[in-house]
This record gives C-alpha cells, structure tokens and sequence, in this order.
C-alpha cells in the first residue's frame, strides 16, 4: 500500500508542479534590505580535495586573510562570507559547480578557477552570466583570447613567465647550452615551448615526461648528461622537479637546475633533498610577506588553509572584488564594473587590468635561489 | 525481423506481465484495468522533470542539479555501452575510457580544430569512428583471451590518451577548446520555457529559474539531460531488440563457453568483434556528448580511473542486466554528487562502499537474468558431474 | 574395530538430494566396496567422508571421533586421505614432489619410517621410482593413477579411498591395480573402494554395498553379492 | 638511435634497476593469479604503504641529514624489516577483506576485481586522509609529522647519496643501482627456491594445480592463500624498501602507477609464472628506457602496452607462459 500511495503522491505532485508553474508568476527568491544587514558571498572554485588539493589549501589561506581584511576595513559593508566549491580542478566536474555558483543569487564573485583546464570549461557559462572570476593560478595564455567578459586573472601569463626564464638562464646563471624538460601537462608543455623559442639554438635537447606517471627518470637523466647541457629547466611540478633534480644530480650532473612556479614550493626542497641547493625557480610570483603570514596566523577560523604558491594571488584575487562590494557594488553587473576598472596596488603587484582580463604590465617575474634547504627572498628578473 | 518482434514480445511478457499484477491494486484505485503503459509513461516524463522539479533529499547540494544529471546520463550511456562487452559477450575491458575520448575528441576536431561542423552533423561521425576504432582495437586484441584482454584493453586506452596528449593535431596537452554546443531548435528562447521548482521553504514553489527547451546554452543543462535522456532511451530500445535476437544468443553462447559455441557454428570472434564495435560506439555517443556539452577536453580528462569506476559501475550494478547496469552508473556518478559535503571522505567511502556490495551481492544488485540461470544450472551440474564419468 | 561409521547420511546439491540417508561402517584391516551406476552417489559419498561436500544432515564417525564438520586437513591428519576420481595428480610437479604432497602433514620427513613408506611405495609401483623425476602430467592414464594411490599412502593412513582406479585403463593394467589394492590391505591399511568394475572389486571386498539413486539397496560379502543374481544383471554385465 | 648507442650501458643498467622494483612488485600479482586466477589490483597499494613504513620508521629513528648506502645500512636493514611487516600485514588485509569471503563464495571474477579496486580506493585514501583519520581517533598529536601533509609528497629523513662503485662500458654503475639488482636477483632466487623446495611452497603450487586434490592431501587452502598474499606482500616490502634507497620518495598515489606498469610486466612474462615475472619486469624496464631514449619520454607508457600487445600476439600467455605449477617454475 505504501507503494501506491508514493506513486499517487508522485503523480499529484507532478500534475500540481504543472499546474502551478502555468499559472503562478515567478515568485520573488532575493531577499530586500539594505545597509550592513545585506550578505553576500564570494566563491571559490578550485581543487579543495583530490591530488592537487593543496593548491585549494592555499588559497584558501589567502581568500580568508582577504575576508578578515575586508570585516576590518568595511565594517558598515555587507556581510561577505565564502563559498568553496571543490572541483578537484577537474574540467568534468567543474561546469555543475560553476553552474551552482551562478544559479546562487548571492554570490558576486569568483576566486578562481585555479586551473586552465576548468577555466576552459566553466568560464563560457560565467562569462554568460556575468558573474566575475579573478583566478589566482591559471597562467595559460589563451585563456585571455577567448572574449570572456567575466575572466581576469592577477597572475602573468605563461607567455610572460617563459621569455624571464629564458633571461635568468642565459643573463643571470650564464648558461651556453640548456636543455628543457617539460611534464607534458598544459602548463609544463606551454611554458617550457616559451622557453624553448625564447632561448633559440641555446636550447641543445628537451625531453617530455609524463606528470605523475613515474618516478624514474633515468632515461631522461642519461639524455641531460649526455648533451652536456650547462642548465636545465624543467617546466612541471614539485614533486618531479625535485625526483628530477635528485637523479640528475646522482647521475653526476653539475650544472644549473631551474624550475617554474610549479614547482616553488617547500616539497621541491624536500624531494630534491641537497641536490636543490642553488636551484633556480621562477615565477610571476612574490613571496608572502611577514605581514601576511601574521594575518594568517592570528586568524581565528577553524579552517583557514595553509600558505603556499599563490597564496598571496588569491588574496589578491578575493580582494579586488570584496572591495568593489564594500564599495558599494551590490549587484554582478557593478562588481564586474568595479573588477574591470580597478587600479590600485595589490599585495603581489600593482593590479589594474587590461580589456582582455590581463594584468595590465604583466607585473614582474622573480627568481628564487635555493639555498641552505630554503627558498631565498625573490629577485625580479628584468 | 519479425523474428526479433515477436522474440521480444515473447521475452517482455512475462515481465510486463508481472510488472502489471504487482501493480493492479494500483490500477484499481485509478480506475483502469491495466495501468502499466500509463504508469511507465508517468515514470519517464518524472524522469524527464526532475532537473526543473529539484526535488528534496535527491537534489545535490553546492553542485547544479541538472548539471549532475547530465553526468549521471553520461555514465549511464557509458554502461550501456560497457554492458554489451562485459556483461553480454563477458569480455572484461578496462580501457573504455578510450572510446569515450575518441567520441569526445572526433566532436572535439570537426566542431573546433580543424572544422565547424554542427554537431548533429559531427554526432554520427563520432558513432563512426568510435566504431571503426573499436574494430581497429578488437580485431588484434579479443584473439587474447580473458584476463590478458583486461590488461591489453587497459593498454589502449593509455595509449589513445597519450596520443592525443602527444598529438598537435589533436590540440596536444591543452587539449581542445571552444567545442560549440548542439545548435538551437527553435527560437533562441527556446519552443516554450518551463520555470523551475524551488523547495526553499519546505513546498515547492515556482522560482525564477526557467529552462528554454531545445535551447542548449551554457548556463543550462536541463537541454543537454533531456537530449542524454533521449538517447539513453532509444539505446535502451536498441539494447533490447539486439539482445534478444540471434545476436544476443550469439553472445551469450559465446560467454558461458567459447569453444563450444565454436562447436555450435557461431563464429565467436565475429561476434565479441561486434559486441567490442557496438560497445565502443555508445561509449563514442557518451563522449561526444560530454564534449559538447562541458565545451573542452584534454587528455587528462580520460584517464584509467574513468575506467575502471565504468566497470565499476556495470559489474556493481550486476553485469549482463542493462537495468543493473543502469542503477550502477547512477550509484557511481551520482552518490558522490549527492554527498558532496564528504568531500574529502568521498573516494574512502565509495571504496568501502564497493567492497560491501560486493561481498553481499555476489553477483551485483540485479544480477542479469541468464546469471541466475547459470547459477541454479550450476547446481544442477554438481549433480549431473557425478555421472560424467568416463568409463 | 569400527574405524569408519556413517550414519544416516544426507548430501544435497542445491534442491537436489544427491545421498539419501545411507548408513554403514568400515571395519578395520578390510577392504569395503561401493558400487552403482552413474549418478548412485559414490564419489560424493568419498568426498563427503574427505570433507570435500558439506553434510545436510546424519554423520561421520573416524575411529570413534565425530568429523562431520572437520576440514579435509584435519581428517588427512587423523589418517583418512583419498585418491580421487580421475587421478588429480598434479601435473606440474615431479613424481617425487606429488608424493611428498602426499605427506604433507607429516612432521616427520627425515625420519626412518618416511623413508621406509617411501620405499613401500616404490615397492607396490616400481614404475614410479624409474620416473621419480618425471612431470606428472606427462605420464601415462596408468602411471597416474599409480602416483595418486602412491601419493594417498603416502600419509600412512589408517583408511585410503580409492575411488575409481580403474577408470579408463587397459584391462592388463587394472588387474595389477586391483593386486595392489589387495597388497595395501595385506599391508594393513584399510580401504574404501569406489568402483564401476563391480567384478574385480567385488571379489577381494569384505564388505559391499550398492547405491542407487543415493540410496543402499544391498549389502553384504562381496563374493555374496557378486553371486546375487540382481547384482549380476545390474552391475556386472560386460564386465572385465 | 645512435644516442641508444652512445649510452647502451647507462640506459640498459638504469633500465634493469626499474626493471628490478617492477619484477619485485609483479610478483604479488603472478603469486595471486597463480592461486587464485585474480588480478589482485589492491597490491600496488601494497607496496605504496611499505614505502610509507620505510619513511616512518627512519622517522621514529630519528635518522637525518646525508649519508652514503654504506652508511645507512643499519637503518636500511630496520626500514627493511619495517617495510617487509608493513607490506606483509597489509597484503592480509587486503586478503582478508577483500577477497576471502568472495573467493570461498565462488563469486564471479569481474565482482572480485571490484572488490580488490575497491580495497584499493581504500587503502591509497586512508594514507591520503591519514591526518584527518588520526584526528578523528584524536591522535593528531601523538603521530604528529606522521601524518602530516597527507597529500603531499614524503621524503626519506635521510637522503642517501648514491656512490660510482663499477664501471660498465661508458657508464660508472652506482652502489645504489647495484644494490637494487642484486636484492632483486636474490629475492628472486631464494623465492624461487622456497616454492619449488619447501613444503608450503609445494603447497601453494599445488593449490594453483588442484585446489581439491590439493586439500585432499591435507592442504588448507585457506592458510595457502593467506600465504600466497603475504609472500606477495613480503615481496612488495623489499620492492618499497628498495624503491626508497633509490627514489627517497613516496606519495599516497604512488602505487596506482606502478602497479599498473607491474602489473604489465608480470603479464609480459607469463603471469602465474615467477621467472616470468622477473623476465617481464627487466624487459620492461629496459624497454621503457630505450624507447624514452629514442623516442622520448612521452611515449615511454605507449611503448610499454605496445611491447605487451605484441607479445601476447606471438605468445598468447606471455613470454614464458602461465605455470606456477611446473616442475621447473
């Protein structure tokens, strides 16, 4: 009997949803009201769980930092909290999240996507709904090619990454004869060909190996060795750089090792182990500063990330558009108004866009020497 | 032909049969003698209403719902596919991954990279070269034989993702972007618009969100779940009229023993060449229809794990069942969703999860129909062993 | 002595009954004989006593000991092994390996009395010791079953079923297999014996017993039974 | 093709030492297969938290800082015994609740495959969730860097410097490299010889044979598998030992990856069979060498699965085919 009754109930039910959506008129969901009783959110979406989930650590860091920040600085705006959607950074899974975000009339804004690859997913259907995005991390070029309204990014490009690499390699470390290595990613395969037409006939060999598909590089060691390379830049991630360098290192490699932003972070170290003293990385990328990491440390969440590689972009990221709410720019359209025509200086950089969501002036790119099993403080590479 | 009509008729009776008598205190109550066709279209339009319906306790949180039931879609499309290889002809393939990206990526090359095909146009030639790639694949590899053909599948479909991540012309490791949506049907605001259900305060009322129907943009995937949905349907049609014909006797024999099947005049390796065809040209549907809708694919989009939650998905729900294969790919790609706020707990749970299932349905949820019949002949056959001796 | 005692005896496949409440003993020193048809229900009897097939109901005495629910092993251990239907030699392994499996439970390897089975088995099979390093899986059907019976001794046990060692050989061979069976019992082993060859098996049988459908239709001496003229008719027709 | 040439020896000797961790590795699932004829697709895991013991352990020692293989040696043997009990322990596990009740059951292969996947989910997210499970328990602080940055990678406390021992043509052969070889050969032999010699061998053989006659003779199959699984296990604590002197580092998904490659390499030789499995992985690891040499590394993986393809084209079992049970393993 119970069986009947649900299927009755389900048919009632559908038969009153027709009914109801013929003749009821669009029912009023937003909430009125004024002042500091408003709230609003900010989103983020990016990889929170998964393989890549540290990279949803920090900038978590940073978003919550910008959050306690804007309390303090706004305390008659409206109340901000934050959303993170964890998309694992996975195009597949992305669009349902993105689409949620949208759909959710209170938030204003995007931190994110972290990644290229979900940015090409999601990004059509922001740039739709005129929800703005300010990514931190996702550094591939076409990204800005693409006329999406909504997409700005506080991070240079990749484009702008490789040509400064090319130049510590050959002006800074000196080296005659580099042989490139990149991790067949997006991001490895983009960034380490900027590399390659930047350095022209200085660049003797490259391989290509696959992210996250061994551990063993040897074969690729043998080809550095046997080139003779002075340096080798690696366009990857941490945990390879590191297994790379250590390899290459025991193989009796003496020259210059140098990563890209992949790879700054403290595993490098770790993985590499003494090899990594004087590596090279670089990045468009400033450290955190003590301030920073003081914020972090006296915020009182209960989850509030933990800092990293661009923890100081999403900050960034989450600030430009918290303050166009504390401003007063209460609705998508404004915050996207507030987003495109902002200029002030940032934590990172001076931020101010360019019409196809660029930092305008690509701010600097730095390097950072290992020494003594630490990153030293970044220098601009000019 | 008529030979396969009548197989079926003969094959759904019984079923619909008893779907009926279980169901007649029902019809009785509604006033109508048989309620099963009225009560199976209800179900299917509910089916097609849940994305504007947002009903409680089934509605995913954080995650949009019709957008998570264009997954579901794709995963039930997939285990369809998957269903023909392992649970109809029982050849164990862990590389199907790989046709659901060559789909994807044949939409990917004709609608953005090298072309501006429509979809609808690029749609059939994604069937045809998914098809033809798995003839490609079958032809050397279903000569190997049961477990060795799981490692070897498993290698292809490696080695079709590492192509494309190597190949330029296939956008290398950025993969490919700007993969256009299926043209409109209709108006640009769509034939008619259906407003969707919110539950906000408990009862459903009408919210502001409206669906443009055959409108397929990128804010809205209630179009592309309806388009899957569809498919699904005529695959499911497809599925049946293929399984109890020739063919589907054809595969079984080939399963429960190869040899004698040989013995009996079916060509075996024709057939499992088939089923491989057949599968991986559903599994091509199910990619080309991800990549149109998600708009962008790379190679890591299609890696191993893909696979084996497919199998997953089929063997969970009970191989050779299509209806097990179904709740299968639902439970596999919808449950996560549905409990997101695991988050990080999702993949432990979904592991313990398989193992329980396992271990207390040892031949999956619904396990197909010939299964139990294998399984209550087998104990006979303990019986009849003991006067198989050879004097 | 009583050393195997079956009572009431019930085995089912699924729905089906394959042994239908069949009770007798095996008296220690004497060789005990089952015949039938296909189908009466002999093997499953031997792999019931083996532990090989759960009990529906009734049970099964060893040496005075209740072992309806012992686990094969623990039966091997208390002296009952088996050479089953159609050898099961293992084929990948030498001679002298598939006769050290044989005593796999025995702890005392180095021992004299290891040695002295050891010879005793190459004493009844004399063809296996030529072969001791041969693969057992490349031997003739009558070496094999040579090497399964070999191996069942192997554990020195109190009571060997030997269940269709005649299945599939040349009539000179199953007249030696039956002077061995017969040697085994001069040796003081006990054996059950399962055949289709009712002739020979019922001639050297203390004791014998006909199953049909599951069930004992006959007991008795064996020449007894062999004179019964139903026996005859049913079982022992064109036999060798 | 001539840089093949140019660096024969260096890529065929470092081509053998990942050949040696692959062959180790394969021998849990040829030993599984032999027994059970299951892909036991849990092992990669297996092996995964052995490296973790090895971490651990010299963790617990307090080891730190650089040292050469000679000097690490004592550590090495701990981490050794460490990893071996880890790998063993899991392998039971893994036995035990993932495969027992389903295998006595006679549960179709396809549902025990799941079940093994399953397992392997399991065991790869309780090592990558391992900080929020101790927090759960409340033990946070008592395992402290133990289970910190669960996600991230884990280094080996202390970093072993690998030494040039040998000259083999153009190529000094490093202690380290040495070292995995030979470890890999011995394992192989004594392994070998255990199954062919021992009683418990003869039993597993047997059980792979016959598994009713096999209980006939007294085997219990049940103590047969187990020890099936724990070999395997054993032998994927070597493997991670092994793997740790020479990587010196581990993540929760490091197994995935290898397992499959493993995997490849015990069916290239024959799975079910050990020397197979010791062929399959050196020729593996070689191949995957050569072709990363010639072709680049991007297509290392391709060439492995096209090397199995073609071998089980001419050799449908594998190079030396499936046999556990042979007179000759």
């Amino acid at each position: 009997m119970r069986a009947i009754k649900a299927s009755q109930l389900l048919v009632v039910g559908v038969a009153s949803a027709l009914v109801l959506s013929a003749c009821a008129a669009p029912a009023d969901t937003t909430e009125g009201g004024s002042g500091s009783t408003e709230s609003f959110s900010i989103a983020y979406q990016g990889p929170l769980t998964g393989a890549d989930a540290k990279y949803g650590e920090y900038a978590k860091a940073g978003i919550e930092i910008a959050l306690a920040d804007y309390a303090a600085a706004y305390p008659d705006g409206p109340t901000v909290t934050a959303i993170y959607s964890d998309s694992q950074g996975d195009p597949a899974q992305a669009p349902a999240l993105a689409a949620d975000l949208i759909n959710n009339a209170d938030v204003l804004g995007v931190v994110g996507p972290a990644f290229s690859g979900e940015t090409e997913a999601t990004e059509p259907a922001y740039s739709e709904a005129g929800l703005v995005t300010v990514s931190p991390s996702a550094t591939r070029v076409s990204l800005s090619e693409q006329g999406w309204s909504t997409f700005f990014r506080v991070v240079a490009n990749d484009g702008a990454q490789a040509p400064a690499a090319a130049k510590l390699l050959t002006d800074v470390v000196g080296a005659k004869t580099v042989f490139v290595i990149d991790d067949a990613s997006a991001y490895g395969v983009g960034l380490g060909d900027g590399i390659k037409d930047a350095l022209g006939d200085k660049v003797i060999g490259s391989d290509s190996v696959e992210k996250g598909s061994t551990t063993d590089f040897s074969a690729t060691v043998t080809k550095v060795t046997a080139s003779g390379a002075e340096a080798v830049y690696y366009a990857g991630y941490a945990t390879d750089a590191g297994l790379i360098q250590k390899q290459l290192t025991a193989a009796g490699f003496e020259g210059t090792y140098a990563s890209g932003d992949g790879s700054l972070e403290s595993t490098f170290i770790e993985t590499a182990g003494e090899a990594s003293e004087g590596a090279y990385l670089t990045a468009a990328a400033g450290a955190a500063g003590d301030d920073f990491v003081a914020k972090w440390d006296a915020l009182t969440v209960s989850d509030k990330g933990s800092i990293g590689v661009y923890s100081t972009e999403a900050y960034d990221a989450a600030w430009v558009i918290l303050s166009g709410i504390g401003e007063g720019n209460t609705t998508r359209e404004d915050v996207l108004a507030w987003v495109a025509g902002y200029d002030a200086e940032g934590i990172t950089k001076h931020i101010k866009f360019a019409d196809n969501g660029e930092i305008d002036g690509a701010g600097g790119v730095y390097y950072y020497l290992v020494k003594d099993g630490d990153f030293e403080a970044p220098v601009a590479i000019d | 032909m008529n030979n396969i009509i009548s197989g079926l008729r003969a094959r759904l009776a019984p079923v619909a049969d008893r779907v009926g008598t279980a169901l007649e205190p029902v019809g009785r109550v509604l006033g109508m003698k048989s309620v099963k066709y009225p009560l199976r279209t209800v179900g299917v339009l509910l089916i097609y209403a849940l994305p504007i319906l947002h009903l409680p306790l089934i509605n995913t949180e954080n995650s949009d719902f019709s957008g998570v039931l264009f997954t579901v879609g794709t995963y039930v499309l997939v285990a369809l596919g998957l269903n023909i290889v392992i649970g109809y002809a029982g050849l164990l393939d862990l590389g199907y991954v790989g046709f659901y990206a060559v789909g994807a990526y044949t939409v990917g090359v004709v609608t953005s990279e090298h072309g501006q095909w429509p979809f609808f146009l690029a749609l059939p030639l994604a069937l045809v070269v998914t098809m033809a790639s798995g003839v490609l694949l079958g032809a050397p590899t279903l000569r190997v034989r049961g477990d060795y053909l799981a490692i070897v599948t498993m290698g292809f479909g490696e080695i079709i993702r590492i192509v494309a991540r190597n190949t330029d012309w296939l956008g290398g490791a950025g993969g490919i972007n700007s993969i256009p949506s299926p043209p409109d049907i209709g108006p640009e605001e769509g034939l008619f618009q259906i407003p969707h259900l919110s539950w906000q305060y408990g009862y459903p009322t009408i919210d502001d969100r409206v669906t443009k129907v055959l409108h397929f943009g990128v804010l809205d995937a209630t179009p592309y779940f309806w388009m899957i949905l569809t498919t699904i349907i005529l695959v499911i049609c497809a599925d049946m009229l293929i399984k109890n014909s020739r063919v589907g006797r054809a595969w079984e024999a080939t399963r429960e023993d190869e040899d004698v099947a040989e013995l009996m005049g079916v060509p075996t390796f024709k057939f499992k060449l088939l089923a491989f065809a057949m599968g991986a040209c559903i599994g091509g549907l199910a990619g080309a229809m991800y990549a149109t809708r998600v708009g962008f694919i790379n190679p890591p989009s299609f890696p191993l794990m893909l696979s084996l939650l497919f199998v997953a998905a089929v063997v969970i729900g009970g191989a050779g069942n299509r209806w097990g294969a179904i709740l299968g790919a639902v439970i596999v790609a919808y449950l996560p969703e549905r409990f997101r706020e695991f988050a990080d707990w999702r993949l432990l749970v979904f592991g313990i999860a398989l193992i329980v299932i396992v271990s207390f349905r040892t031949q999956g949820l619904f396990p197909g129909r010939q299964k139990k019949r294998v399984a209550q002949a087998e104990k006979e056959v303990q019986k009849l062993e003991e006067g198989a001796e050879i004097v | 002595m009583t050393l195997l005692e079956i009572r009431d005896l019930n085995v089912n496949y699924g729905h089906i009954e394959a042994i239908r409440g069949i009770s007798f003993s095996v008296e220690e020193g004497t060789i005990t004989t089952l015949i039938g048809a296909n189908g009466a229900g002999k093997t499953t009897t031997l792999k019931t006593i083996s532990g090989l097939r759960k009990v529906h109901s009734g049970s099964v005495f060893f040496d005075g000991k209740d072992i309806t629910n012992a686990k094969p092993y623990e039966r091997v251990k208390m002296g009952l092994t088996q050479s089953p239907e159609g050898r099961r030699c293992f084929p990948g392994m030498t001679v002298m390996e598939n006769l050290e499996m044989g005593a796999l439970l025995r702890k005392d390897r180095r021992s004299a009395a290891y040695r002295e089975d050891l010879e005793r088995v190459f004493g009844l099979f004399p063809r296996l010791q030529e072969r001791v390093k041969q693969a057992a899986g490349t031997m003739s059907g009558g070496e094999q079953q040579m090497l399964a019976m070999g191996r069942a001794l192997m554990a020195r046990p109190r009571l060997v079923l030997l269940d269709e060692p005649s299945m599939g050989l040349a009539p000179k061979l199953i007249r030696q297999i039956f002077s061995i069976v017969d040697e085994i019992k001069a040796q003081g082993t006990t054996v059950l014996l399962v055949e289709q060859n009712a002739n020979q098996a019922l001639k050297r049988s203390d004791v014998a017993h006909v199953l049909e459908t599951g069930k004992i239709v006959r007991s008795g001496p064996g020449e007894k039974l062999a004179a019964d003229p139903a026996v005859k008719a049913a079982y022992l027709g064109g036999d060798v | 093709m001539e840089f093949l040439i140019g660096n024969f020896a260096e890529l065929t000797i470092t081509g053998l030492v990942l050949g040696s961790v692959y062959a180790l590795v394969a021998l849990g699932y040829t030993l599984v297969y032999g027994v059970l004829q299951l892909i036991n697709f849990a092992h990669s895991e297996v092996f995964m938290w052995g490296t973790y013991a090895v971490v651990w352990v010299l963790t617990l020692l307090g080891a730190s800082g650089t040292s050469s293989l000679a000097g690490a040696a004592g550590y090495l043997a701990i981490a050794l015994v460490a990893a071996v009990l880890m790998s063993g322990g899991v392998a039971l596990i893994v036995e035990r609740f993932a495969y027992r009740r389903l295998v006595r059951q006679n549960a179709p292969k396809y549902i025990i495959l799941i079940s093994a996947i399953g397992a392997s989910f399991v065991l790869s997210e309780i090592m990558g969730l391992r900080d929020k499970i101790a927090g759960f328990l409340g033990l946070q602080g008592v395992l402290g860097d133990y289970v910190n940055n669960p996600r991230n990678t884990s280094t080996l406390p202390v970093e072993i410097k690998p030494e040039p021992v040998l000259q083999i043509g153009n190529y000094m052969v490093r202690d380290t490299e040495l070292l995995i070889i030979i470890s890999a050969l011995i394992m192989m032999f004594v392994l070998d010889q255990f199954i062919r010699r021992t009683s418990f061998g003869r039993q597993i053989r047997a059980v792979a044979q016959d598994p009713e006659a096999a209980s006939l003779m007294g085997a219990n199959s049940t103590n047969v598998v187990r020890l099936t699984f724990l070999i395997g296990g054993v032998m994927a604590g070597v493997a991670a030992t092994l793997y740790m002197i020479k990587v010196g580092a581990t993540g929760f998904n490091v197994g995935f990856v290898l397992g499959v490659k493993a995997f490849t390499a015990a069916v290239l030789g024959g799975i079910g069979n050990l020397r197979g499995a010791l062929l399959g992985g050196l020729i593996l690891g070689i191949a995957e060498n050569y072709a990363s040499g010639i072709l680049g590394s991007e297509w290392r993986d391709v060439t492995a699965f096209v090397l199995l393809v073609l071998v089980l084209l001419v050799r449908p079992s594998g190079l030396l085919g499936e046999s556990l049970g042979r007179a000759r393993a």
